[in-house]
């Protein structure tokens, strides 16, 4: 057919990806084993899960080697590899509930119902740079043991139930169990239902969630205000599905994943003064940083009702590969639309010079 | 032949492969933007499958809201099970199959989508018992003109029985609510009609009557 | 089958019953998600310029980069399409090329430069100079399918003024724009009315492309994959770009510039800055031919 | 145990142990008679979570799988597993068809793995709550 010879476009593409491929694989060091992200990483891994919206330790492993640790990359990869998959089952739904706690910290209470768990934490570890391989741990270390911890994990008491216990949550259970929102097949935009809402954060990108949270906070149209953290945990949920020819319930495995729970002190002159209101913030991976904005955000936007746009934002701002792709095409070729654009100074001009 | 075994070969049947759905695909989309003009689907698929099937076979996904009108409920549901689309009550589906378009149902009983979402409006492949044949003024059955259609097309439909096309002339609603048809003769030759088409009864309207 | 053929055909290994995992895949998506698109696409052409909504998947090209231009090709291309892919009208700007080899590694198919030989045309901010007909579908990319953003942010407001019709206040803009400026300054893709009811984005293509869109005798397909729209301009439909009795739309002017390559005056030409005798057409493949004929 | 106690070991088991075990099987002439009746395929199942303030449930993701389908001697097996391993997929399949023909005592092997596995999952548990414990902020009680 009538293809006319390349003019260099597609060449320069090709070296251009050859170059990426040669200083990234011929690198003099040592390749970085898949292992070694989810083990040394994991915190990164997890992160390129959440924004994915896909559990898949290994895949994330691999994405992040290919894309040279650059996260919203990785997550590009990660997603664009889901979309070449089918959808094979719906899991059984997991009630939050089932988590088994690995950490657990209840700032409203000194001694909540239930342990305070500082688990595998570096909340209070000083911020000072190592640098010398003195620290590595010697696997001979001993941790010191105490005889007055549990023996056995705790039961699962949260701090929402402990305010329902005493009267002071506005109870916004419901009983008709909606079908939730999928936004990967039906784009959520306002009005949403709150599942939509959910989803969007859970997936949304790390920093721009924080930052919807830090500008709603001190920015010039701030909705919300600073709530009292419930619950910070850190846990891992079963993944149960239905054996199609028992239809009983299999469990294939687990996933881990960050709840928050922010109490939020009612003060509007419609709302319930003598109670409180929780939101609610859960995302793949341990990353409490998006789950505490999570959680402030879908109080703060519950409360906004339809009054300001903070429901527009958080659906239709926050995704990483949204915000990242369209700032990044701007580096595409324009100068048909420029030379329109110039086209149209001219014209402005010359109209104003003739009535000069 | 045993009954499990018919089962098997009708449901087999309905399953699309992927090339055959994408060109079923591409002659819907060009029926619906050049109305009223004929096309033909796959001779293969018109001897395998019942017409009316066609388009929905090839459209539906996983738990699309979709409704045979047939009087016979299992074909109703080997379409779903060769598509994992959804069985829903005709006024509420996405997509609609009508085998004998005598029904009050057509067109206004069927869901015609909102003036906020008319892309929630229904679009349904209706079965008549006439071949379609494009026309002149002077013989045309139908005469089509809106979006799509550069003055009229005239089109014919040989061998329809009474009323069968008596839908087409009730189309009381105001775009972009509305259905979108196909509307599929015995020997796979059909015509898209748009809810924005407008239609007429061409001389030889009557034509044809049984 | 007898028993005995099963035992005789029985593998030995998991890895041999595994064997070679042979899944068919034609166009990058699964069946599921171009089922979907396809079903969006048929909503849009019956409701000529209404965006509709679609679950837009990722993508091997970021969202702003073409994906929902190239999620619709994909969702429409079979085995007998052949494809042309322009950015900027240029076959060989590096979005193009980067953009067909996605399609034709995926499907086989043929690419082409050439207007007549192609069924499915992929563009980003152009419509090729060379006429088009029934056999053609144009898809182009959109980034911002609102046409209404510059006036209004708030997505039910705008939702509500589409579904009545009501424009009011784009012709108020477009009234003051005169007023303060002398000329309409929108420069591409210029608001147009389709089929007298809905207002679309004209993708970004120059005012030069608009009256190509009216009447025309091809189907135009818009995909924006990052704000998960699709929109469909069918055949023989009116689009009018919106301007007063007395404005008359004016598409770009070159003030008498010829193409420094073919000569033509008669194609959308772009400016090299700075230099004598800088223009040339912006259609290569098109440019290519006047100056072969 | 129950078929499904029995799926959702096999669902954890070390992926290497399993086909590997499987394949004896087979050389052995212990499993006969294997069809593929769902071909192993990776894809995702949705993940829906209920939260605890309205009791709503929501999508947080999906999760990769791999699904197969067999069947043993006319029996059907059925195996889902965490990740991509279509290997590891059929060889669960075929075990959960063969223990349904034949029970777990008629397969000492396949016993003796499924209950390692198991042996395996509690004593990680055990590891890790015995670190983790240790993080629990132990306040005095305020009499």
């Amino acid at each position: 057919m009538g293809y006319a010879a390349a003019r260099g476009g597609l060449n320069a593409i090709l070296t251009a990806e050859n170059l990426v491929r040669r200083l990234r694989d011929l690198d003099p060091s040592e390749r970085i084993e898949l292992d070694q992200f989810t083990g040394r990483l994991r915190l990164l891994v997890d992160r390129v899960m959440g924004e994915s919206g896909l559990w898949a330790p290994e895949l994330a492993a691999m994405a992040l080697r290919q894309g040279e640790g650059d996260l919203i990359e990785a997550v590009h990869l990660l997603r664009a590899y889901k979309s070449t998959l089918g959808r094979l089952d719906t899991a059984i739904p997991v009630h939050a509930n089932d988590i088994q706690l690995v950490r657990r910290v209840v700032p409203a209470f000194r001694e909540p119902g239930g342990p305070q768990i500082l688990g595998r934490s570096t909340d209070y570890t000083a911020r000072m740079l190592t640098t010398t391989d003195r620290d590595i741990v010697d696997a001979n270390d001993s941790t010191i043991t105490l005889d007055t911890a549990l023996k056995t994990r705790p039961g699962n008491s949260r701090m929402s139930d402990v305010l329902r216990d005493m009267d002071l949550l506005v109870d916004r259970r419901r009983t008709d169990d909606p079908e939730p929102f999928d936004i990967t097949r039906t784009p959520a935009k306002p009005p949403a239902p709150r599942s939509a809402l959910l989803s969007s954060m859970a997936r949304a990108e790390t920093g721009a969630l924080v930052n919807q949270w830090y500008r709603n906070i001190l920015g010039p149209d701030g909705y919300l205000h600073e709530v009292t953290l419930g619950e910070v945990r850190h846990g891992k949920l079963p993944i149960n599905v239905r054996h199609p020819m028992t239809g009983g319930s299999v469990n294939i495995g687990s996933f881990r994943a960050t709840e928050v729970e922010a109490i939020e002190d009612l003060n509007g002159s419609e709302e319930d003064r003598t109670r409180f209101d929780v939101g609610y913030g859960f995302c793949f991976g341990h990353n409490e940083r998006k789950a505490i904005a999570m959680a402030n955000l879908d109080i703060a936007c519950y409360r906004d009702g339809a009054k300001s746009g903070l429901e527009q934002s958080l659906l239709m701002t926050t995704d990483g590969l949204d915000s990242a792709g369209f700032l990044e095409h701007l580096k595409l070729p324009h100068y048909v639309t420029f030379r329109s654009m110039v086209e149209r100074k001219v014209a402005v001009r010359r109209v104003a010079d003739g009535k000069n | 032949m045993s009954d499990t075994q018919i089962e098997a070969a009708e449901l087999s049947a309905r399953f699309l492969d992927l090339h055959e759905s994408q060109t079923v695909f591409r002659l819907l989309l060009d029926a619906l933007s050049q109305p009223g003009k004929v096309f033909h689907l796959p001779a293969e698929l018109v001897a395998r499958i019942p017409v009316v099937e066609v388009p929905i076979l090839a459209l539906l996904g996983y738990d699309t809201p979709f409704s045979l009108v047939s009087g016979d409920s299992s074909r109703e549901h080997l379409i779903a099970r060769a598509t994992s689309g959804r069985i829903v009550e005709p006024a509420v589906a996405a997509y609609v199959g009508v085998c004998d378009s005598r029904i009050d149902l057509l067109p206004m009983g069927l869901c015609l989508g909102t003036s906020m979402r008319p892309d929630t409006a229904a679009q349904v492949s209706v079965q008549v018992n006439g071949i379609f044949t494009s026309a002149t003024e002077s013989t045309a059955t139908l005469h089509v003109s809106g979006p799509g259609v550069e003055t009229t097309n005239h089109v014919s439909c040989d061998g329809a029985t009474t009323g069968e096309l008596d839908f087409l002339l009730r189309r009381d609603w105001t775009a972009p609510r509305g259905l979108d048809m196909w509307i599929i003769g015995v020997d796979g030759s059909f015509i898209g009609i748009p809810r924005t088409s407008h239609v007429s009864a061409g001389p030889s309207w009557k034509k044809g009557v049984s | 089958m007898t028993l005995e053929a099963t035992v005789n055909s029985s593998p030995t290994t998991i890895a041999e019953l595994v064997g070679h995992r042979t899944t068919e895949t034609f166009a990058l998506r699964d069946e599921e998600s171009k089922r979907e698109i396809r079903r969006a696409l048929l909503q849009a052409v019956c409701i000529p310029g209404y965006q509709v909504p679609f679950g837009s998947r990722e993508m091997p090209v970021a969202r702003g980069w073409g994906s929902g231009g190239l999620q619709v090709t994909l969702a429409c291309v079979g085995a007998d399409d052949a494809v042309k892919v322009i950015d900027q009208g240029d076959d060989e700007g590096v979005n193009a090329v980067n953009l067909r080899r996605l399609v034709t590694m995926s499907t086989g198919i043929d690419e082409t430069t050439e207007v007549d030989e192609a069924t499915l045309i992929q563009s980003r901010h152009r419509i090729p100079e060379d006429d088009m007909n029934e056999n053609h579908i144009l898809i182009l990319q959109v980034p911002v399918p609102e046409p209404l953003r510059g006036i209004e942010r708030d997505i039910r407001e705008l939702a509500r003024m589409h579904s009545e019709a009501d424009y009011s206040r784009m012709w108020v803009s477009l009234y003051e724009d005169k007023v303060r400026n002398g000329v309409i300054t929108q420069s591409t893709g210029y608001p147009c009315l389709v089929a007298s009811r809905y207002i679309v984005a004209t993708t970004p293509i120059p005012r030069w492309d608009i009256p190509r869109l009216h009447q025309s005798k091809f189907l135009t397909l818009f995909g924006a994959g990052r704000e998960k729209r699709v929109y469909a301009i069918p055949p023989y439909t009116d689009v009018e770009p919106l301007t007063f009795e007395d404005v008359p739309f004016e598409v770009e002017s070159a003030d008498g510039a010829t193409c420094r390559l073919c000569g033509s005056s008669e194609s959308f030409l772009v400016e090299m800055p700075g230099k004598q005798e800088s223009w040339s057409c912006s259609d290569t493949a098109w440019c290519r031919r006047q100056r072969n004929t | 145990m129950s078929r499904e106690d029995i799926c959702s070991s096999l669902a954890c088991s070390d992926a290497v142990a399993l086909e590997t075990l499987i394949n004896s099987l087979i050389a052995r002439g212990t499993i006969a008679n294997i069809e593929m009746i769902r071909p192993p395929s990776t894809g995702t199942i949705q993940m829906q979570v209920r939260e605890p303030i309205c009791e709503e449930r929501f999508i947080v993701g999906d999760a990769l799988v791999t699904i197969a389908e067999v069947s043993v001697n006319g029996t059907l097996g059925w195996a889902m597993r965490l990740g991509g391993d279509a290997n590891a997929a059929v060889a669960a399949a075929v075990a959960d068809a063969h223990i349904a023909r034949v029970g777990l005592e008629g397969v000492p092997e396949l016993a003796e793995l499924i209950s390692y596995t198991q042996l395996e999952l509690n004593r990680t548990e055990e590891r890790e709550w015995t670190e983790i414990r240790e993080t629990i902020i132990d306040f005095e009680e305020l009499d």
